[in-house]
Formats: C-alpha cells, sequence, structure tokens
C-alpha cells in the first residue's frame, strides 16, 4: 500500500517541519501557535501507530489546555519579548553537534531494536476478563498498575500546590489571576453558553466509553476542565477564591476514593489496590467517576494559576 | 485504485493543504492572521482523522477528532481575551489620566 | 447498490478535498485579514462538510453517522465564532493603526 | 522500513531538535516549548516500542501506551508549574530570559 506509505512519510515530514519552526521561528506568538498544531499532528501519529488513548490524551491537552496557558503567559511576557541575547555561533555549532549526535544515537536504538519485540499484550489481554474491562489500556491505568495511576493524581494535586505557593503572602487563600474577558461580547457569551452542557456531556461519555473503548477519566478531566475555564472567561462564573471548601473538597475526593478502595483491597482482597473478584468493573467506573471530576477540577485550576487578589474582583 | 487508496490519497491531499496553510502561520503579519490559520489547519486535522477512522475501519479515531473539534475555539478565544484587554486598558488608562 | 455508494464518495471527498485547496489557497493570497477570514469558512463549511457527507455511507450504523456529523457542527460552530471574534478585533485594530 | 521504525526516527529527532531549542534560545518560555517538543519525542520512541510490541490481537502493548498517557499528564503539570515559576520571576526581576552573560550579571549585583 503505498498510498499509506506517502501518507505517513508526509505525517512524518510534516512533525518535523513543524518543531523546527516551533524552535527557530522568531515571534514568541507564532512559535505558540505552531506548537499548538504539533500537538494536533502528534495526535495523528498516535492513531497511525494503533494508540487511540493516547491520541484522545494528546488531542484533549494540545488542542485546548496548553493553547490557553501559553497564550496567556506570552501575552504578560510581550513587553519583553525578544530580550535576550542567543549564544554565540560557535556555542550554537556545538549544541547542534551535541543534538545530532544524541538523535543519531537514539536513531541506531532505534533501527537495531530486536527483532521479536518484547510485549507485555498477551499477559495484558489474558486477564482482561478478570478487571471485566474491554479496554486494555484502561485495564493497564486501573488495575494492573493501578499504583502508578494513584501517584499521577498525586503529582497534579502536588503541582498545584506548588503553583499555589508561588503567590504572595499577602493574597494566600485568595482568587487566581486568571485573566477573563473585560467586556465579553455577546457571541462569547453565546459560546460559553451553548458548549459547556455539549462538552459535560461529551466528558462523561470519555470517561463511561474509557471502560471499553479509547477514552477514560483523564481524557473526560480535561474536556470538563476546559468547559470550566471557558465559563469564567466569558465571565458567566466568576474564578472562585483557592480557599473554597467545596473546591478543596473536588480537588481530593478523587484520590480519597481511590485510595480508600486500595485499603479496602487489604480486607477484601489480598493487596493494597486489589479488588475484589467480581467487583472490579463497578469499583474501577465508581474510582474513575470521581476522579474524572476532581482531574477536571485540579486542571482548571492549575491553568487558572496562583492567586493574584485577596477577594473577588 | 481501491477505496482504502483512494481515501488515503485524500488524506495525504489535505495534509499537504495543512502544510501550505502552514506558510502562511510563518508569514502572519498580524497575530490574528496566525490565529485564523491555525483554525484552518485544525479543519484540516479533523478532516484527516475523519478520513482515517473510516479507512481504518476504527470508529474511535472519531473520539478524537469529536475532542479536537470540541476544543477547537479555546486558542482563539484566549487570543482574543488578550487582544481585547491590552484593547480596552488604554482608553480606561486615557480616562483616568 | 455499493457501487454507486462508492461513486458517492469518492465524488463528494474529492470535492472536499477541493474546496480544502480553494480555502488554504484563499489563505495565502488574499490581501487582508478580512478577506482571509472568508477563506476560512469555506473550508470549515464546504471542505470539512462534504467530505462528512461523503463518508457517511461508510459509517458504523446510525450512532456513527450522527458522530460524524455532529463533529461538522462543532467545527462550523467554532468557526463561525472565532470567524466574530477575530473579525472584530481585526476591525479595532484597523481602525487604530 | 515500517511506520512504527519511520515514526521511531521522527521522534529521535525530535528529541535531539528540542534539546538543542532548549539550550540555544535565551527566552525562558520557548524554553518550556523546547522542552515540550523533546517530551513528546520521547514518548514518541515509548509509541514505537508499543506499536512493536503488536500481539494477541492487540495493535499495540497497552503497558507502554499507558506510561505516555501517565507521561504527558505529569508533562503537563509540571508544564504549568514552569509557566508560573517564569512568570514570578518576571514579576519580581522583570526578566524571563537566560543569555550567555547572566553569570557577570548575577555576580554584580545588578539583580536581586
Amino acid at each position: 500500500m503505498t498510498y499509506v506509505f506517502v501518507f505517513e512519510v508526509g505525517l512524518a515530514a510534516l512533525l518535523l517541519a513543524i518543531a523546527v519552526w516551533t524552535i527557530v521561528v522568531r515571534a514568541t506568538f507564532a512559535a505558540i501557535v505552531f506548537f499548538m498544531i504539533y500537538g494536533l499532528l502528534a495526535a495523528i501519529v498516535w492513531v497511525r501507530l494503533f494508540a487511540v488513548d493516547v491520541a484522545l490524551t494528546e488531542a484533549a491537552i494540545g488542542g485546548g489546555l496548553t493553547g490557553m496557558l501559553m497564550l496567556g503567559a506570552a501575552a504578560r511576557l510581550r513587553e519583553i519579548e525578544n530580550s535576550g541575547e542567543k549564544p554565540g555561533l560557535p556555542m550554537r555549532l556545538a549544541a547542534g553537534m551535541l543534538c545530532t549526535l544524541i538523535s543519531a544515537a537514539l536513531g541506531i536504538v532505534v533501527f537495531s531494536l530486536p527483532d521479536v519485540a518484547p510485549t507485555l499484550a498477551p499477559m495484558a489481554k489474558a486477564n482482561l476478563a478478570q478487571t471485566g474491562l474491554g479496554n486494555p489500556v484502561a485495564a493497564v491505568l486501573f488495575a494492573y498498575r493501578a499504583f502508578d495511576t494513584l501517584l499521577e493524581k498525586v503529582v497534579l494535586l502536588l503541582a498545584l500546590v506548588g503553583v499555589w505557593s508561588l503567590a504572595p503572602d499577602r493574597v494566600w487563600g485568595g482568587v487566581p489571576g486568571f485573566r477573563v474577558y473585560a467586556q465579553p461580547s455577546s457571541i462569547l457569551v453565546f459560546l460559553a453558553q451553548l458548549l459547556p452542557p455539549i462538552g459535560i456531556m461529551i466528558g462523561v461519555y470519555m470517561f463511561w466509553t474509557g471502560a471499553s473503548y479509547p477514552g477514560g477519566a483523564f481524557q473526560g478531566g480535561t474536556v470538563l476542565a476546559a468547559m470550566w475555564l471557558l465559563v469564567m472567561i466569558a465571565r458567566l462564573q466568576p474564578v472562585p477564591a483557592i480557599s473554597l471548601r467545596p473546591l478543596r473538597l473536588l480537588l481530593v475526593v478523587g484520590p480519597v476514593i481511590f485510595i480508600a478502595i486500595g485499603l479496602l483491597g487489604f480486607v477484601l482482597a489480598d493487596a493494597f489496590l486489589a479488588y475484589p473478584a467480581g467487583y472490579s468493573k463497578p469499583l474501577i467506573i465508581v474510582a474513575e467517576a470521581t476522579l474524572t471530576l476532581s482531574i477536571g477540577v485540579t486542571l482548571g485550576l492549575l491553568v487558572a494559576g496562583p492567586p493574584e487578589w485577596k477577594t473577588q474582583q | 485504485m481501491t477505496m482504502a487508496n483512494f481515501l488515503f490519497g485524500a488524506a495525504a491531499f489535505v495534509l499537504a493543504m495543512v502544510a501550505l496553510g502552514l506558510f502562511s502561520v510563518l508569514r502572519g503579519p498580524r497575530d490574528a492572521d496566525r490565529m485564523l490559520s491555525a483554525q484552518l489547519i485544525g479543519s484540516g486535522g479533523v478532516a484527516v482523522l475523519l478520513l482515517l477512522a473510516v479507512v481504518t475501519e476504527m470508529p474511535s479515531i472519531v473520539d478524537v477528532a469529536l475532542m479536537l473539534a470540541l476544543l477547537a475555539p479555546f486558542a482563539a478565544v484566549a487570543f482574543l481575551r488578550d487582544a481585547s484587554s491590552s484593547q480596552i486598558k488604554s482608553p480606561d488608562a486615557t480616562d483616568h489620566a | 447498490m455499493t457501487l454507486a455508494f462508492d461513486i458517492f464518495t469518492v465524488v463528494a471527498v474529492s470535492a472536499g478535498s477541493f474546496f480544502f485547496m480553494a480555502g488554504t489557497v484563499g489563505l495565502l493570497r488574499f490581501p487582508d485579514t478580512m478577506t482571509r477570514l472568508h477563506a476560512l469558512t469555506k473550508v470549515d463549511n464546504l471542505g470539512l462538510g462534504l467530505i462528512v457527507v461523503g463518508l457517511l455511507p461508510r459509517a458504523e450504523g446510525l450512532l456513527g453517522a450522527l458522530k460524524l456529523l455532529s463533529v461538522w457542527i462543532f467545527v462550523q460552530l467554532a468557526g463561525a465564532i472565532v470567524s466574530q471574534l477575530v473579525a472584530r478585533v481585526a476591525r479595532r485594530e484597523g481602525r487604530h493603526t | 522500513m515500517n511506520s512504527a521504525t519511520l515514526f521511531g526516527f521522527c521522534g529521535a529527532i525530535l528529541v535531539g531538535l528540542g534539546l538543542f531549542g532548549l539550550i540555544t534560545n535565551p527566552q525562558l518560555l520557548r524554553k518550556i516549548l523546547a522542552f515540550n517538543v523533546l517530551g513528546t519525542g520521547v514518548f514518541l520512541l515509548f509509541g514505537v516500542i508499543a506499536r512493536r510490541g503488536a500481539a494477541a490481537g492487540l495493535e499495540g502493548d497497552p503497558v507502554p501506551q499507558a506510561l505516555v498517557i501517565t507521561g504527558i499528564v505529569v508533562a503537563f503539570s509540571a508544564t504549568t508549574m514552569a509557566v508560573v515559576l517564569l512568570l514570578r520571576l518576571y514579576q519580581e526581576t522583570g526578566e524571563a530570559t537566560i543569555s550567555p552573560d547572566d553569570t557577570s550579571a548575577g555576580t554584580d549585583g545588578s539583580r536581586s
């Protein structure tokens, strides 16, 4: 199938060209636009590698949240754009040589991978029925390597604590400095009223379908976060103060329930995060549902940034 | 030519159009033009994904396209927030002065 | 019957790809932001629209077809709203400079 | 050359490109972007290993795929953290760059 080959070579070449432009283009804004397109093409590459779960994650993060984060940061840094001088030519040549060497070494590694690739796919497939799930990636995330997933959620919360701790003392517990429209136009308000109900539905669908088909808690949570940010940016809802108790509760409910289910494993099964036979699917669904909510709130607050005001503006 | 080949050919063609669209991101000249190019390229990516979903008979790829389509307006909304806040603040400042 | 559907798919997807080309050429050749907006709408409405219509006979059941159509509607919605917002900024900037 | 090897080479080159941007661009925001390009390259290498592990009726080994999903989440949270740190640095010092002559600027106490 030569058409497939033409398509894939074109895709790879385009991805590389965009990466080059992201790095060398002079205007920061253009670099960010290239980076967003880079995420889009990366999602297509993941589809070609038959990793649709990864493609969904890349599309959700690259499509909505990264763009919002980077454009916001670039707008704040606009005054000092293009400041700072590039290192001299010898330095750049040396860096270029080093990077070429690293790329070449990795390329040789790719080329000399063993012909019979080591794989855990048969084991993942063989035990899939026991988990009650149909999606092997979800089984890895929530059954075989559930501990990793738990720690990943803790990392998200730690990152949020890190972001918050960068606020000056006088505004601790205050309102994040997420920039919203000064005067949202009627068309934006329309968008912010129309899209979130659909987005919430798709977020729930992502988490629900994730048990059997590609999708899952993280992809669903990312959609929820994007919808929340849209509502805040159009000033339909105020940006909440981070000391708000219900908000803090939402942040931790997912991980806490996940840990509780894990501890239950000591009693009902024989290990931490082990599910009692026959109950694994409902337990995983409960954990995923609450995690979707917590991930949504955490990601939204991560993009909203550290507190900048003591009270509502 | 089989149907699969035709659809892959169409996907490659749309991808080539996306590549051409990249030049308008480079050229600009204004940030608004760059944003428009990104929007157009996003539609191209959605079209490529839909073609791939049908040709490889993996319906879950449509979900990836759905995700991209749903989140398509977000970058532009963020961009126009930054464009409008700087635009609206400056007349404000002159009022106070 | 299958042949008729296949011909339909080939014609519609080809026409959609043509509008992708038209939109990209417009993006590169049109002189200012406002006319480039015009190019964008061709891609969102007709380019992606015709490709979606062409793929409908090959969709997996009614639900699959509905999903394809909803992808198109989302992209149209995003395109329409982003065009409005970008046009506002472009007009304001045009007046100020 | 099959598609897994093709995208594997692509990932290898992306790692080099990202590293080059990380070293040579003085602006910190651009360094963060470059680091994300590098990260995607590493993820792609993982994806190639997953694709090559296709067996038992699955099109890829789900274990590396799940690791990449976790990786993308962690990379995003690290990116937000880095961006916020950068904005705070700008608030404090009015600068957001690292230039080759930074060491001299630091020692003569022009910034605190």
